[in-house]
């Protein structure tokens, strides 16, 4: 793993970089863009570390369905220009939240630091056999438990642009 | 300081670990940070993907698959979450030309 | 392998469920409300004989979790709908949402608890977005940030688990490395966080609060019930027997008790009134659970009378509107039968004799004591108490008499039998407690 | 047969039922209950005085001692004979007082409701099960204070008493909780209490001390009495003279034998009592209203039985609530007349010279009053009073002279409130006379007032198995005389005070007390809680992450 030692030093740089754009844009449209770059180097960073079919999930699911569906709302939404401006207040709040949290984890991060080892070489298959071995393995009930997500998600999408219409043509009717 | 960051880079495990505390941390700052409920949806985007990078780690550490699993289903609730949480947005702020977090509701405690 | 045969109930009581729920959307395009109930109904019913076909540990929570969909089913009324077109809809998703709760009465793995959470709070989002009105939108978008924040909790509590323990299992210990203690901890603190949320535990009480003021009853009943309830049970798998993290749940136990007390205080309109009780309320179920295994029992009694008791009164408000003032109640035409249901559901809620909400406070306060110690019991007790001063002050304007029902204000038959259901089960838990916990 | 009387008060429902479904004439049928309790009362003091122990095991299967356990004994059985006399009394009373009330089934209702959780908590053989009639009572007694809600004011009195009651049943729940493995057994508490320790005889003691005080407004817990007259008066005299106030002082003799165990418990329980007795006795000489000023003489009379509590002689304090409660609760109907004669007057300055009109009633009150005073021989309260002042010169002669002081105080709000209704005859005020239903049940309490004393002896000795051995009662003592002496000359005084000034004679009042203090920064904390839901996303968000944050970080920190 240490040869990778570089590109995932460049990859984690990107998506924590792009991670700090996209939370510091002001530009709505601009933090989509900035998104599709972090879920790219994210999916840089799961190649980087065997993980190749996640890879591919990272790139499909979020850069091909999530972040275009980001994108398409955006242009829905009536202001898609620029935020207003947070107030002086706000950044001082988000900076110690920011703090707090990252106290916390970093303090967790760093401990392991202090005695990290090289790690070994996988000894288990991490071929996409292997993934199919857990998921319908030990992890067949959250597996199988997603249809049931799946259906709320899809029925609540469904639902609630059915209200969204219904609402606009009420207003409409109104007008 | 430095040598805080100099001990988070040295070894790929670490650098990767602190990867995901630092992007967790940006998502929660992004949270209390933006006005725009769109954006504030992209933070726990990132949320989530501090935590998917973990597993993915954890996997490759642990030597056991079941961490890329439990990405590849975080990803399918990630997704879910988009679209819910999507359709709410446009629903509730397509009407309102100023999409604010920041302004007065209605429904109190 | 007991706990596969538990989870096994559990899974096929959830896939009954989903099934149905599903046959309720794709039929419900030319069938009438009253069919569409009725088959949420007979999937509740259907899921629940394979719960209690073979007693487990799992079983009294699944009854528990399918009573009180089968309750939210029935308190389902079409005019609260934005459209109201929408009942299938809002039947399957209390469905589907209750399978969600289903798997994690009896899950250990922290994926199934993942996704099971996910999908109950967002139901409880689309439930509370498809009610009539601006108010219910907003409550709807307030309650799915902050439920996708819970998740993102769960999600990151999860891979640090995963990264100290190299297991999905809830209980799996930390491998031998420095710092990796550390990293289960926090990522335990994180999944307990996270999970407490449809608890309405205070610090993630807001979401909860806005759906319950603002949402459609029948949404409004699912988050009040079901999800809390399904959220108890895994929050009890989360925290375990471990003392850290009980010692957690204990102090954010009483002060959301100390909390919910005081904001109900505060309030003008009932349903601000629930909102804030109903956290005060999972203050108590949450401190049942951090008295560990040995509160299951007491932790299943008071889920069962608080379902009941939230069932009564929210039978009794429904069809009124969201915004009922507290002083108004004796100009509300609500009819003897709702009239009693909600001093009764009310009086349960309050802990007040002769229902059974006393014997429910008055055992985890005695698990408490043995567990969390003396100053935490006294506060909560003080807590507990002083709900009284809320929870009754409709209860005189109640009892003397009211304007007559007109045609809009009459309940309708749902709510008629889930009344009927939840005064049973009340009046059984009251008499005979022993044969409700001896299922436990 | 015997094994049913202890449940005899479930005749209450029958009743209840009848009047919420609005069958029959109004509160007819509920006559039923407080005749069935008084009777079983009866029927086991007469009887062979075995006691009766009901109990259903397996009620509460996750406690220790879970059972569900009902016990007629000595003590149970004199508080329901207590409970149906003055119950049946108030409720042929009400038939007359409530007629033409549009509530009049609902307040029957409530008052079956009420004896039935007052008998279960008499009744109780556990303390699992008094709590649910200790907690039961009181909800009774909030919904019966706030029963006219056109009333201006009558909701917040309900609540003044239910916070009161809160603060008592958290002290209860806590002691029973508290108990080692639940054991809560109310007859062997004592026994399985351990000296020291969180569950000690101190702890529980004390415990059981702030819940007695609650129900029996002692000390600063005594607010919540004076704004309960809101209520209709023969709630007032059932209620809040009778029985549930007296309530406390049941529970402190029943649990005697475990406040024996802890000394300094008793010596802050005579001090409360006494003081009680004292300052409430001034504060009735500022009251300007007719009920209040009887509540703060109720008051009063608590303070003497607790005193007599922390004298460690709980026959003395039993034997006054036992007279107590047939005079005071007399008194009280007697200010019903009064009002229902004059229309709802309560206002003392504008009520005076009533004697010619009720010329009846105004004797009955003499007889009350003079048996509050404690008339030596005649009166009842004379042989109970004596008792206590006895027990106080014998266990703390300071504390008991100071009773003894207090007399006089008793002797003149005693008198004001006679004087200033009844002292003439020429009232400007139309009274009209009040019919059978309401004179019938005040005579029957004037003769309990008269009679009630010589019990004394016997009823020592059916409670010596459950109080201890009792003290000879004499009908005439030196002590007694002395005392009888002083209310009296109270008694003169207050007549000659009520002539001077005018039917409104008060000691000048001041206003507040820490209890709108309290409430006004309970009121101010909930507003800030709820202030805090603003109903802005960005609240809860900020709210709900710092939270998290914050009890993770101070949780590892700590770790």
């Amino acid at each position: 793993m240490t040869d990778r030692m570089v590109p995932l030093a460049i990859a984690c740089a990107i998506a924590l970089f792009s991670a700090l754009g996209l939370v510091l844009a002001r530009r709505i449209v601009h933090c989509a863009c900035l998104l599709l770059v972090h879920s790219l180097a994210i999916a840089a960073c799961y190649l980087l570390l065997a993980a190749d079919f996640a890879a591919m999930g990272q790139v499909i699911v979020y850069s091909g369905a999530i972040v275009v569906l980001f994108l398409f709302v955006v242009l829905l939404l009536p202001q898609d220009g620029v935020e207003p401006k947070a107030r002086p207040g706000r950044l001082a709040i988000a900076l110690a939240g920011g703090g707090v949290v990252g106290a916390v984890l970093l303090s967790g991060a760093t401990a392991v630091a202090a005695a990290s080892a090289p790690a070994a070489p996988a000894t288990v298959d991490f071929e996409i056999k292997g993934i199919a071995r857990s998921l319908f393995g030990p992890q067949l009930v959250p597996f199988e438990l997603t249809a049931i997500l799946l259906l709320v998600a899809i029925v609540g999408g469904v639902t609630l642009w059915q209200r969204h219409t219904t609402t606009r043509s009420d207003a409409e009717g109104r007008r | 300081m430095i040598a805080l960051a100099a001990s988070l880079v040295s070894t790929p495990e670490v650098l990767v670990l602190a990867t995901s505390a630092l992007l967790f941390t940006v998502g929660v700052v992004g949270l209390l940070l933006r006005r725009s409920p769109i954006a504030l949806l992209m933070s726990i985007e990132i949320l989530l993907n501090a935590g998917n990078l973990l597993l993915v780690l954890g996997a490759r550490v642990r030597n056991q698959i079941d961490g890329q699993t439990a990405a590849l289903l975080v990803l399918v609730l990630g997704a879910a979450e988009a679209v819910v949480g999507l359709a709410l947005a446009l629903a509730f702020f397509r009407p309102r030309p100023d999409a604010d977090i920041d302004s007065p509701g209605e429904v109190q405690g | 392998m007991s706990w596969f045969l538990e989870l096994e109930r559990s899974l096929q009581a959830a896939a009954v469920l989903g099934v149905l729920a599903t046959l309720v959307l794709v039929g419900a395009a030319k069938w009438s409300a009253q069919i569409v109930a009725g088959l949420g109904v007979a999937a509740t019913v259907l899921a629940a004989v394979p719960a209690i076909a073979t007693p487990t540990a799992a079983t009294f929570p699944l009854l528990i979790v399918l009573s009180a969909a089968l309750l939210c089913v029935l308190l389902v009324r079409h005019d609260e709908l934005a459209d109201e077109r929408h009942r299938a809809e809002t039947t399957a998703l209390i469905l589907f949402g209750s399978a969600g709760a289903c798997a994690l009465v009896s899950a250990t793995n922290l994926l199934t608890i993942l996704v099971g959470f996910e999908s109950m709070s967002l139901s409880v989002a689309v439930l509370a977005g498809i009610g009539r009105g601006e108010r219910s939108l907003e409550a709807a978008f307030r309650f799915f940030v902050l439920g996708a924040i819970a998740a993102a909790l769960l999600v990151y509590g999860t891979a640090l688990h995963f990264y100290a323990t190299g297991s999905l299992e809830v209980g799996a210990p930390a491998v031998a490395g420095d710092g990796l203690q550390q990293l289960r901890t926090i990522g335990h603190l994180l999944l307990l966080l996270g999970v407490s949320f449809e608890l309405a535990v205070v610090p993630l009480q807001f979401g909860a609060l806005g759906v319950i003021q603002a949402g459609p009853i029948g949404g409004v009943g699912f988050a009040m019930t079901v999800s809390k309830v399904g959220a108890a049970f895994a929050l009890g798998h989360v925290v375990g027997g471990e003392r850290l993290q009980q010692d957690v749940l204990v102090a954010l136990a009483v002060t959301t008790i100390v909390w919910g007390t005081l904001g109900a205080l505060a309030q003008r309109t009932l349903r601000g009134l629930l909102a804030n009780s109903a956290v005060a309320q999972g203050g108590f179920v949450a401190l049942g659970i951090a008295c560990g295994a040995g509160a299951h029992a007491t932790v299943c009694f008071y889920l069962a009378v608080y379902v009941a008791a939230s069932a009564l009164v929210l039978a009794a408000i429904s069809g009124d509107g969201d915004e009922i003032d507290l002083t108004t109640m004796r100009s509300r035409p609500l009819g003897t039968m709702r009239r009693l249901a909600l001093v009764a559901g009310l009086m349960s809620l309050a802990g007040m004799p002769p229902t059974p909400g006393l014997l429910a406070k008055f055992l985890v306060l005695a698990r408490s004591w043995e567990t969390a110690g003396m100053s935490w019991t006294v506060v909560a007790a003080l807590g507990g108490v002083f709900g009284a001063l809320y929870y009754m002050r409709p209860v005189p304007d109640l009892l003397s008499g009211g304007a007559p029902i007109d045609g809009r204000s009459q309940p309708t038959f749902g709510v008629r039998i889930a009344i009927v259901a939840a005064a049973v089960v009340t009046v059984v838990c009251t008499v005979a407690p022993y044969a409700a916990m001896r299922l436990a | 047969m015997n094994s049913l009387l202890p449940w005899a008060f479930l005749c209450t429902i029958p009743g209840l039922l009848l009047q919420a479904l609005g069958v029959g004439r109004a509160g007819v049928a509920s006559l039923l209950g407080p005749i069935a309790v008084l009777l079983a009362g009866a029927a086991w003091l007469v009887g062979d005085h075995a006691p009766l122990v009901v109990s259903i095991a397996d009620w509460l299967p996750m406690l220790g001692d879970g059972t569900f356990a009902l016990r007629l004994d000595a003590l149970s059985a004199t508080m329901l004979t207590v409970i149906g006399a003055v119950a049946s009394c108030v409720y042929v009373y009400s038939l007359a007082y409530m007629h033409d009330d549009p509530g009049q089934r609902r307040f029957f209702a409530l008052l079956d409701f009420f004896v039935a959780t007052m008998c279960l908590l008499v009744l109780a053989g556990n303390l699992v099960v008094l709590v649910a009639g200790w907690a039961g009572v009181g909800i009774a007694s909030f919904l019966l204070i706030s029963f006219w809600r056109d009333k201006e004011g009558t909701l917040g009195a309900g609540m003044q008493a239910l916070a009161a009651n809160a603060i008592g049943d958290a002290a209860l729940l806590l002691a029973v909780v508290l108990l080692p493995r639940g054991q809560a057994d109310l007859v062997n508490l004592h026994a399985l209490v351990t000296p020291t320790g969180t569950s000690g005889a101190t702890m529980i003691g004390a415990l059981l001390v702030v819940a007695a005080a609650a129900k029996s407004a002692q000390g600063p817990l005594y607010f919540w009495l004076p704004s309960a007259m809101a209520g209709p008066t023969p709630v007032s005299a059932l209620i809040h003279a009778a029985t549930m106030v007296a309530a406390g002082v049941y529970l402190l003799c029943r649990t005697h034998l475990v406040l024996a165990q802890a000394p300094d418990v008793l010596h802050v329980v005579a001090w409360l009592g006494v003081l009680t007795a004292l300052v409430a006795a001034i504060a009735s000489l500022q009251q300007t209203n007719y009920k209040k000023g009887l509540a703060y003489s109720t008051l009063s009379q608590l303070g003497y039985m607790f005193a007599a509590i922390g004298f460690g002689a709980p026959f003395a304090a039993f034997f006054h609530l036992f007279t107590h409660a047939s005079f005071k609760a007399l008194l009280f109907l007697v200010a019903g007349i009064v009002i229902h004669a004059t229309d709802g007057e309560e206002e003392l300055g504008k009520l005076g010279g009533l004697r010619g009109q009720l010329g009846a009633t105004a004797w009955l009150a003499l007889v009350g009053s003079l048996a509050l005073i404690g008339l030596p021989i005649a009166t009842a309260g004379a042989f109970s009073k004596d008792l206590v002042l006895e027990a106080g010169l014998e266990h703390a002669p300071m504390l008991g002279y100071l009773l003894l002081g207090g007399v006089v105080l008793t002797g003149l709000y005693t008198g004001r409130l006679w004087f200033a209704v009844f002292g003439r005859s020429d009232s400007k005020l139309h009274a009209h006379a009040p019919g059978l239903l309401l004179l019938g049940p005040v005579a029957l309490l004037a003769v309990g007032a008269v009679v009630l004393g010589w019990t004394g002896n016997p009823l020592g000795e059916v409670l010596a198995p459950a109080l201890g051995k009792a003290p000879e009662v004499h009908a005439w003592s030196t002590l007694g005389a002395i005392a009888g002496g002083l209310g009296l000359c109270g008694f003169v005084l207050a007549g000659a005070w009520v002539k001077a000034k005018g039917s409104g004679a008060a000691l000048p009042s001041f206003r507040g007390s820490w209890v709108d203090v309290a409430s006004g920064v309970s009121d101010g904390v909930a507003r800030l809680v709820a202030s805090v839901h603003d109903g802005r996303v960005v609240t809860a968000i900020v709210f709900s992450l710092f939270g998290a944050g914050i009890v993770t970080l101070v949780t590892v920190l700590r770790h």
